[in-house]
């Protein structure tokens, strides 16, 4: 696509602005189904029928909530930063939306195909961190301090198995250009790195409990980083008020609302990119091409984020020593032997 | 242990404390001297054979003759036997002993007995007002009690 | 929510009143955050005036009152015995019905009155579903505190058709004013019977889908095991009582050991706590009491059911009651734990003096006690297994 | 009130149909504040619970008042209470709902004679748009007085009424 872009337009600052749209559109159509089909996945689990009355099944429902909250009074504390309190969300989102840059849609498109293409969204999904600690200390209220800090100490702390599940896929593909780790796995469902990779299959059989424990993990410490529940310690209702976003209100909060959702989708599609072949078809050549591959990502992306809303009603919530515990003696030495063995086994 | 039982070691144990008593109620009670209200407590608590370990309840009574009143509801786990305690005390200077060090839940039981009759607990460990605002006027349950007609601004009476 | 510093000096706790933490090498401060009035976890308006280090919770001051509603004035001033018993009602509007029976079943031992056995039995069945609907949002709530939404929708679900129940009963859903003096308002309904013995049949298996989805999840285990425990002692020096004392181990519940009504006549266990997950007498054990509990009244509802007799619901008593000077407390077994009235009588027809023993305030009087060096998750589980009812602390 | 409530002079097709738009995105997501008092919040809580479930109407619980929309006072206003709830409203952002639940919240209900604590009626310290009787009102009631207040906003308009 930006070869063709820049065969019509020429290598301008446009190019890149058009190159930046899709995922910015992507995100708003995808936050307002997501938001919807949340609270109806909720009802249905809990034998009620949720929105009714905005248009077939509330189906317009995200619409008027975000036109409601445009309408809201834009309030800041006396007592708060003002510059930082207003600079918080945009740097949540800024940080969301700088992950999608690298984040292929199919085979033709990706916002910026750079080398580093997993470095750079572990790398820069840690500007969210500093917004959150932004909003809780500027809103000068302790709850959101309490929350800020909290976020803080999570996501950093669940950055490390993040990194290191993603590690194991970089280490079979050989890539960390995501375009390279998903063409790698080309080729139908069992050349996904989950089941081992496109490995002879002695090779693929030692990997496979290897790549599935580091997928879980990945999947696990992705809600963790997104702050879901049971990890959703910083936004914890019933003992943080609202985290971060206590004092927050409109518009701001609709941008931390969808840096939520985004962040959602960023965390699904990054597992579906390095360990269920992204874009590429699960039946080898059917289906499959640079249309299909928008398809069959979001399928993937989708599947995973209804499964975060499946657990996020479900499950109660850890508390903050046992959430460190779970990630730092037990996720990463978990996967520190992933890592060892995999090499091992490739080396070998 | 009858309460007759009860009322005799009581008098035989501490001299003068009993004031009054009625041992053929329905609920029998004893009343005892204000100020030394927690030495029969701590006897009646501790000692074997009687192990009131179980204070029900603890109220403010406001007895419309100038004096106020606290009650003592006691019951026994093990014994599985009941007395009722009372003091008294006048509205000029409504000061009782405290029990809060004998039944840890006396210590709320006295902070609302102060805040509604004003009957002031000797040596207890933070005699503050539990159910009506720090600033409030007057102490409600008492009979000559008049709702303040401002209340922090606001207007109290319908 | 409230910044401590805006309000008035004396709404905050004198520093030389709270306890510290001791010890550190490094000086570090402590912060003082006020939980509630709103808040979602103080289920009404409790407020806790939390001193913290960090996460640990250094020493929680409970301030209530934020819903006094002079429960103790109004009685004195109705002109009628009977006309306490609707703010009987509202004082702990989750378990309307036994409080309506602390009431009546204390003036009825002052006026020395027998009820019809009818009476009796129709009161067990309705004290019994009471404490089942309200442990069921004892329990939602307490799902909600962990951060489970779920299971406090299944419990509300439940709970409704115990209200219909109720309802087609005495006309109200939450408030009932159907316990008496001397008897019932109504006969029960037709239809109440079929209908509250498919309830009981039901209901078990709504039990056993909320110990699927909470009881037994590690992460909910994890949470209140172990959790704001309550020495056996402790809880009977401050007298706690109910699922808050049974929890700890004591085997007292006043269904049995002090009995009233035709307990006596049926089949049922008291629950305690046994220290399953953690120690005895920790979060998850008054939790489990709580759902045991529920199993248990509902034995005694079918067996309340099947044996209530004919007879009348009302015995011959005049309408304006004058007992006889004097006083009587009585206790019963609310489903948060002893209730308890204190009534005296001057021999008018309007009672000189009530008071009312709330279960609710002394088990809340014990917090203080369990929660310190929790941390300020554990504190919200520890408030939710107290299953405080406001209206009931503050009367 | 928004920010543009109230502002243009003239009325024409244009500002009425955005008028409706707006209207309508305001009426159908009436957040409420999560903020119980006494016995009508149990009403509430059953309001919002599977049986009758609130979320129909777009009425999402949030702890926060900085992103309600409507607050729902649910229950005996006391004068410890007042203050706070006073504080609660204004923390709320603009445009903002009252709806006062129940007869306690309404004049004081059952406590208007002798509550020497109790605040008689909470509209001696916020404003109230809509009044919901009972004790406790049913949760159909609740919904009731939810579908008032929805009218209520539905006449709401960006033109300037001239006095």
């Amino acid at each position: 696509m930006e070869e063709l872009l820049q065969s019509f337009i020429g290598e301008s600052w446009l190019l890149y602005v058009i190159l930046a749209v899709p995922p910015l559109v992507f995100i708003l159509l995808y936050a307002l189904v997501t938001v919807w089909t949340e609270m109806k996945v909720s009802a249905h689990m809990q034998d009620r029928v949720a929105y009714m009355y905005t248009g077939p099944h509330g189906l317009f429902q995200p619409v008027a909530d975000i036109l409601k909250l445009l309408q809201k009074e834009d309030t800041i504390p006396a007592a708060a930063d003002k510059t930082l309190f207003r600079l918080a969300p945009f740097l949540v989102f800024t940080g969301t939306y700088a992950g999608f840059a690298a984040l292929p849609f199919s085979s033709a498109y990706i916002g910026s195909n750079i080398n580093l293409g997993v470095f750079y969204i572990v790398a820069v999904s840690s500007i969210v961190v500093v917004g959150l600690l932004m909003a809780g200390w500027a809103s000068n209220n302790k709850w959101s301090l309490f929350g800020a800090m909290r976020s803080a100490a999570q996501v950093i702390s669940y950055e490390i198995p993040t990194a290191l599940a993603l590690l194991i896929a970089v280490m079979i593909t050989g890539s960390l250009n995501l375009q390279e780790v998903i063409r790698f796995q080309d080729g139908g469902i069992f050349n996904w790195v989950v089941f081992g990779g496109p490995f002879p299959l002695l090779q693929k059989l030692l990997l496979l409990p290897f790549t599935f424990i580091a997928f879980l993990i990945l999947f696990v410490a992705g809600i963790a980083e997104v702050n879901r529940t049971p990890f959703d310690l910083p936004e914890a209702e019933s003992e943080l008020v609202q985290g971060y976003n206590t004092e927050y209100s409109g518009m701001k909060f609709a941008i931390f609302y969808l840096a939520e959702y985004a962040n959602m989708y960023l965390v699904s599609a990054i597992a579906a990119c390095v360990f269920l072949g992204g874009w590429s078809s699960p039946f080898g050549d059917f289906m499959s091409g640079p249309l299909w591959g928008v398809f069959w990502i979001v399928l993937k992306g989708f599947f995973f984020v209804f499964l975060q809303i499946w657990i996020r009603w479900t499950l109660p919530r850890l508390r903050v020593d046992q959430l460190m515990y779970t990630s730092w003696k037990v996720l990463t030495p978990f996967l520190f032997v992933c890592v060892f063995a995999v090499g091992l086994i490739l080396v070998l | 242990m009858t309460a007759q039982e009860i009322h005799d070691s009581l008098k035989a144990k501490f001299e003068g404390a009993v004031v009054e008593a009625k041992l053929d109620a329905p609920q029998p009670w004893i009343r005892i001297d204000e100020h030394r209200i927690r030495d029969v407590c701590r006897f009646l608590c501790d000692e074997p054979g009687f192990e009131f370990d179980y204070l029900m309840c603890l109220s403010g009574v406001d007895y419309n003759d100038g004096n106020l009143g606290v009650v003592y509801h006691l019951s026994s786990m093990p014994q599985k036997h009941k007395i009722v305690l009372k003091v008294r005390c006048t509205k000029e200077d409504p000061h009782v002993q405290s029990v809060a060090s004998v039944w840890g839940t006396a210590n709320w039981h006295e902070r609302e007995a102060y805040d509604m009759f004003g009957i002031v607990f000797d040596e207890h460990p933070d005699l503050r007002r539990i159910l009506c605002g720090d600033d409030y006027p007057g102490h409600p349950l008492r009979k000559d009690f008049k709702v303040p007609e401002f209340y922090n601004g606001m207007k109290v009476p319908y | 929510m409230i910044d401590s510093k805006t309000l008035p000096t004396n709404y905050v706790t004198k520093p030389e009143k709270r306890a510290t933490s001791t010890g550190r090498s490094l000086r570090t401060d402590e912060m003082i955050i006020n939980m509630g009035p709103q808040h979602p976890s103080t289920h009404g308006v409790l407020r806790l005036e939390i001193v913290v280090d960090g996460e640990i919770v250094v020493d929680v001051i409970p301030h209530i009152g934020y819903l006094h509603r002079c429960f103790e004035k109004h009685a004195e001033h109705m002109t009628n015995y009977q006309q306490v018993i609707p703010y009987a009602d509202r004082m702990d509007y989750l378990s309307s019905m036994s409080n309506d029976w602390a009431y009546a079943l204390t003036v009825e031992r002052l006026l020395k009155l027998e009820v019809p056995q009818r009476v009796e039995y129709i009161r067990v069945i309705m004290a019994e579903l009471q404490r089942i609907a309200s442990h069921l949002i004892a329990v939602g709530t307490y799902a909600i505190d962990m951060g489970a939404f779920t299971p406090f929708l299944w419990c509300f679900r439940d709970r409704e058709r115990i209200l219909d129940l109720f309802e087609m009963t005495c006309g109200a859903r939450l408030l009932y004013n159907y316990i008496w003096v001397g008897g019932v308002s109504h006969d029960l309904p037709a239809g109440f019977v079929e209908k509250a013995k498919d309830f009981c049949k039901d209901f078990r298996t709504t039990l056993k889908e909320v110990h699927d989805v909470l009881t037994y999840n590690e992460i909910f285990v994890k949470r209140t095991a172990n959790v704001g425990v309550l020495p056996k002692d402790v809880a009977v020096n401050y007298s706690c009582s109910g699922p808050m004392l049974r929890g700890s181990g004591v085997d007292w519940d006043l269904r049995r050991d002090d009995p009233y009504g035709v307990y006596g006549k049926f089949e049922w266990g008291v629950q305690i706590g046994k220290g399953t997950k953690g120690t005895v007498g920790d979060c998850w054990d008054r939790y489990m009491v709580r759902m045991n509990e529920m199993e248990e009244s509902t034995k005694i509802v079918e067996q309340a059911i099947a044996w209530l007799p004919e007879g009348n619901v009302q015995s011959a008593i005049p309408k304006r009651i004058r007992p006889e000077a004097g006083e009587m407390y009585a206790r019963t077994e609310s489903p948060r734990g002893e209730l308890g009235f204190y009534v005296i009588s001057d021999g008018t027809a309007s009672p000189y003096r009530v008071k009312g023993r709330a279960p609710a305030f002394v088990n809340l009087s014990v917090l203080p006690e369990i929660s310190k060096g929790a941390m300020i998750a554990d504190l919200v589980a520890i408030v939710g297994s107290v299953d405080i009812v406001l209206g009931e602390v503050d009367r | 009130m928004g920010l543009l409530d109230y502002k243009f002079e003239n009325s024409n097709i244009l500002i009425t149909s955005l008028d409706n738009l707006l209207n309508w995105a305001r009426l159908s997501s009436l957040w409420q504040m999560q903020f119980g008092l006494a016995c009508c919040a149990i009403e509430m809580m059953a309001a919002s619970a599977s049986n009758f479930d609130m979320m129909r109407f777009g009425v999402i619980p949030r702890a926060t008042p900085r992103q309600c929309d409507v607050m729902i006072v649910s229950g005996t206003v006391t004068l410890k209470m007042a203050s706070r709830i006073k504080r609660l409203y204004d923390q709320m952002p603009e445009p903002r709902y009252v709806i006062s639940m129940g007869s306690c919240s309404n004049c004081g209900g059952p406590y208007w004679e002798h509550g020497y604590h109790v605040l008689k009626g909470v509209d001696r310290v916020i404003p109230v748009d809509v009044y919901v009787p009972g004790c406790p009102p049913r949760p159909e009631a609740l919904l009731e007085g939810l579908m008032k207040l929805q009218e209520k906003v539905r006449k709401g308009s960006l033109v300037k009424v001239s006095a």
